[in-house]
């Protein structure tokens, strides 16, 4: 574990995203948008404890574990840009990132539909003995959904090698966490026969650290508790809705996942950090500008 | 003095006024009580009606659906809500293995008094799992209506109608719809299943457009006129049970049909349209289905504008079927409700 | 409770089964027919805890259910008979038996489907404020599927007035419970906050306190265990197909639901109700062998 | 020397070839490994291939075929059974939202190489639930192949070709073609997607049959033949894609066109066909299609046989189609496979 990497790799996300909702305005962002700023940790602590062959499900919530994982960046803020330099060359948007090289597996808009896939993919995996730990990250949403329930149950029953990760936000959408279930998250896993603990999703090295024993042992299950700081899609927040308030959000604000590793560094190593960080996004959001769109032949192609 | 609504308040309106009329009926679904309200169209219902009678469920699709049948099965009527069609893959077992059949399959013992909406998303990079209409599927199944209105006094009458019938129902709205305006009568009324709309009359081809397309054969019909081709334009409003009577008279009128649908051609609602017209005519007219390209819908603008059917590509096929001149293309402007919708979502 | 109830009620069904099985081979029931033998005593147990305003789901294993919640055996047999006098006009079959009057919910032959929607009744009638309690009756395999997990999670958290009751017969098809689950069942009722007890399946009196106890608290989860005696589908013994033998099926043989119930009554009793139950069987078969045909007319009805 | 096989052989032989030659292929489903073996289908390749490649799983469809796609995502062949189709409305969430638009979504990156064997029941009572056709539905989706082979030799060489295939593929068999014997080469071979087969040739009118209903088709063209008209068969044999050219160019000859398929009609096989012959010939045929009633499936054999098509009513409805004469009903047995066969399941 190095603070250097996890600060390096936080502070990159969290600037990424905040120049995404900067530019949505201009338009030129023409894709939903869920940004994952307050999660930064949860990223970034997991992909701590993994390795580049390893490989991860996410969601449409993603830029932050394309980002953690090695994705390219480049080739995402082509993406959002529609361009056809993206990662999915245009076709997949904010929402279905790629970059099969980084151990990082499209991401998906349908909620809970990657984690049996990704139980499928340690399996196959474990099938061929080939070394590599299978993630699926998802959020407390997907906790409603059967199909967690099937694939946890098929995990624990064959003795997967996956790692399941739920990014608890405490919403969905707009639904408290509390008015989809009447328990604990965790007794679920439990119930299914795989071992399951919670930790603090702001603290990038406290989830380092339970992801890296979780590996250890998984099939396994970690549920992160964070807050999305941000509106559910796109780039405001929304205090003022009525369905959470500023108030609530607060001691998340001071727990801040960026900062909490900021305070552990000296200045001077951070500066340069953020340095090249930032000159590397500002080199990124120029190339998606410049990048061409696709054309009209990329209609049909990868189709089949 | 027209009384003019969109869409959104057309079905907001016709979900109040029965809720109002009938304490049997519920509106169930993701978010149908939070500030967004499903895009307004269950605004203010949750207040009225109460958390009893509109709430918010877990992402749960699958059992969602088969509460909503349980429910309606003890005799309620509920209104199952989704923001997007494509979540209703998660629903296909229920919907057609249990509501569909379980009146036929019981003998006649049961009634399932359910409506579906269920929303086609489209545009600003919803992409390959937030755009689809699957119309077609639902089709398929019989034991199922399913219906597709096109403007806000059909979307009154028609949700009236769903609300009201003793069989399932899944209600298709479409997110380029949301925000047209029409004239609404005030007091209730419920429209007929399976009654087509000659929206305009005319004598040189067929238009039938699904949903939205609807609107795209109506700004095609204009296009026509330019090149002195009158289009009668048919709404079919209900797919099943489909008017497919209507949409015969007229083809036999003008030899020429010209399916624009907003979902893909195969086994789609274009080809039971050409096929049911082609049994009753045997023969005589030339036809052509327009739909989406077929693959997953992409999110860039420029490949998404070449995905779906829009005005100019029906005008073009349309001509090229009445002249044989396959070159036409019209110029005209994106529609409004396309060109101006902005996200994020 | 009565016992000499209980002991009518199960040696009803199992001699109506025992009939089914005799007259099979003549291809009078075209019809799979997925035989209770060994299981009378869960719908016999469960039964005796219902009003006759109670509702229950159930499953293509449903002849005892049907019987034992008060649904016409002419009407049943009739159906099995593919008849127009059947219960569901001979267009459901064995798998799909209904009498609504007697409370008896249309049965599914898709394993778990009806789990939902007898939350859904259920939730519809206490909205109703109507006093009935709702009960889904299904099996171990049942378990497997993501639906019941989803259904279990909103009647825990809606506090939904339905009884679960699980007839784990330690097989789906020829698939053993442990080759499909890692843990005890009762442990994903207990996750989503349903308390959930296990009972001797063979013994209806401890099924029927479970019932009874557990219907007071519903939403709640009862887990009986029991035997399936025959072949999963059909009207034959399979201990020699290889995924279960006879030697582990003795056991059960001994504690013979039927038998069990028959000991606690004196002979004259019993001797009385089995005349009883014969005679009406005998003329439940006639009822169906003289009953009609549905015409061709009957194709298209009932349709909407 | 012809050598015969049922076509429960061919695609168990098919399925072992291909296991022998490529070790990433497995079988899962419910029931591959026990004594019935889903019909036969899959005997003795657990023995063969153990455990890990061949194995029972859950009653959990939906996330079964989300570990089938996981699986073949990371480069394994997964063949994913099921005894029957109706369980498929289970799996449509990751069959459609996903398997189909994996490789296009993430712009190439990945490809879904997974089979999805489906079963299509009929007789002996199935009912409602465990009789559905759900062809249709599958081949609606862009991105999904679908075939329906309904001789033993293309169901060994389709599913060779299935399983090769680096798309998804849903091979859709029927229950009563299941003991049909034809001859089959020894060798493996891989027939392509998208040829349809002329079956016989025939120049009064074109009879197409869908999987179980080639057979009655070909039945019906003799029953035809004794009324002096000569029916041309075509097997599509591959859905989707499908060769809309062969079947045109038959009817181009024929002018008539009949197509029987064991589903539903409405946005069907049949529609397909119908709509794609129609946009190519631009009128000038008469066509008609046959395929379920428009209910849930009867379970009382008096009903069941009405609720099917069969050589007869399909014979019936070609000569009317030919003659103008809609009186004549052809007599002759039932199909041996249905009437022969006996349950429990
Ligand atoms: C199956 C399904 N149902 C509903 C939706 C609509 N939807 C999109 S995101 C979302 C919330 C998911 O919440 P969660 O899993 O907690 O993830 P978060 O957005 O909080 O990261 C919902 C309901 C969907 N995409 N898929
Ligand atoms: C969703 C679904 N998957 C598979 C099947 C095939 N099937 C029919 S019965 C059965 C076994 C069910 O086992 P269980 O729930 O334990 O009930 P039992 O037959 O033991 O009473 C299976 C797998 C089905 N009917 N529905
Ligand atoms: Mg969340
Ligand atoms: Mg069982």
């Amino acid at each position: 574990m190095d603070i250097r990497r996890l600060y390096r790799s936080a502070y990159r996300i969290r600037r990424v995203e905040e120049e995404v909702a900067r530019v949505y305005p201009t338009d030129k962002v023409k894709s939903p948008v869920h940004l994952s700023i307050g999660q930064e940790a949860v990223s970034v602590g997991l992909c701590e404890a993994l390795r580049p062959t390893d490989t991860v499900f996410g969601t449409y919530r993603g830029h932050a574990l394309y980002l953690a994982k090695g994705g390219d960046l480049k080739r995402m803020m082509a993406e959002l840009y529609g361009k056809a330099t993206g990662c999915s060359k245009g076709k997949g948007g904010s929402m279905h990132l790629v970059d099969t090289a980084a151990g990082m597996m499209g991401t998906s808009a349908i909620v809970g539909m990657a984690v049996p896939q990704a139980v499928g993919y340690a399996m196959a995996c474990a099938m061929r003995k080939r070394d590599v730990l299978t993630v699926a990250v998802f959020g407390d949403g997907a906790m409603d959904e059967g199909v967690l329930g099937e694939s946890l149950n098929f995990a624990a029953l064959k003795k997967v090698p996956v790692l399941f990760v739920c990014e608890n936000n405490l919403y969905a959408v707009h639904s408290r966490v509390e008015a989809r279930h009447a328990k604990d998250l965790c007794a679920i896993p439990r119930a299914y026969g795989i071992p399951a603990r919670s930790v603090d999703g702001s603290d990038a090295v406290a989830v380092y650290k339970a992801c890296r024993r979780a590996a250890a042992s998984a099939p396994s299950f970690v549920e992160c508790r964070t807050y999305r700081w941000r509106e559910h899609v796109g780039p405001n927040e929304d205090y003022d809705k009525g369905y959470r308030t500023r108030r609530e959000a607060r001691p998340w604000f001071k727990r801040d996942p960026v900062q909490l590793l900021a305070r552990r560094l000296d200045a001077g190593v951070r500066e340069g950090l953020e340095r090249e960080v930032e000159a590397e996004i500002a080199e990124a959001f120029r190339f998606a500008e410049e990048s061409p769109f696709p054309g009209p032949q990329e209609l049909l192609t990868d189709a089949y | 003095m027209e009384r003019l609504l969109t869409y959104t308040e057309a079905v907001r309106e016709a979900l109040e006024v029965e809720m109002a009329r009938d304490p049997r009926i519920f509106v169930m679904g993701l978010g149908v009580d939070d500030f967004k309200a499903v895009n307004g169209t269950t605004a203010g219902l949750a207040q009225r009606f109460g958390p009893s009678r509109v709430f918010d469920v877990p992402l749960s699709e699958d059992a969602m659906t088969g509460v909503a049948i349980g429910a309606a099965l003890a005799g309620l009527r509920p209104v199952h809500v989704h923001i997007r069609m494509d979540f209703l893959l998660l629903a296909m077992n229920q919907l057609a293995n249990m509501a569909a059949k379980a009146r036929y399959m019981w003998g006649g013992s049961v009634s399932v008094p359910l409506v579906v909406r269920a929303i086609i998303g489209r545009g600003w990079g919803q992409g390959a799992q937030h755009s689809q209409a699957l119309h077609s599927l639902l089709m398929h199944i019989p034991g199922l209506r399913v219906v597709a209105p096109s403007t806000p006094h059909d979307a009154k009458g028609m949700l009236i109608a769903s609300i009201r019938e003793d069989n399932p129902v899944v209600f298709v709205e479409h997110r380029m719809l949301a925000d047209l305006k029409g004239p609404v009568p005030q007091k209730p009324y419920a429209l007929p299943f399976g009654r087509a709309t000659v929206v305009e009359e005319g004598g040189d081809l067929t238009l039938v457009g699904v949903s939205h397309m609807l609107q795209e054969c109506l700004r095609a019909a204009a296009l026509l006129r330019t090149k002195g081709l009158s289009a009668e334009v048919i709404d079919p409003v209900s797919l099943s049970p489909l008017d497919a009577e209507t949409i015969a008279r007229s083809v036999r009128k003008t030899k020429r049909l010209v399916v624009a649908d907003c979902a893909w051609t195969a086994c789609g609602a274009g080809s039971e349209i050409l096929a049911s017209t082609a049994e009753r005519l045997g023969g005589g007219f030339k036809a052509r289905r327009l739909g989406l390209a077929p693959v997953a819908c992409p999110t860039t603008r420029v490949l998404e504008d070449l995905f779906y059917p829009n005005s100019r590509t029906i005008a073009s096929a349309a001509y090229a079927l009445a002249t044989g001149d396959e070159s036409w293309r019209p110029e005209a402007g994106d529609a409004p409700e396309i060109s101006q919708f902005k996200g994020p979502c």
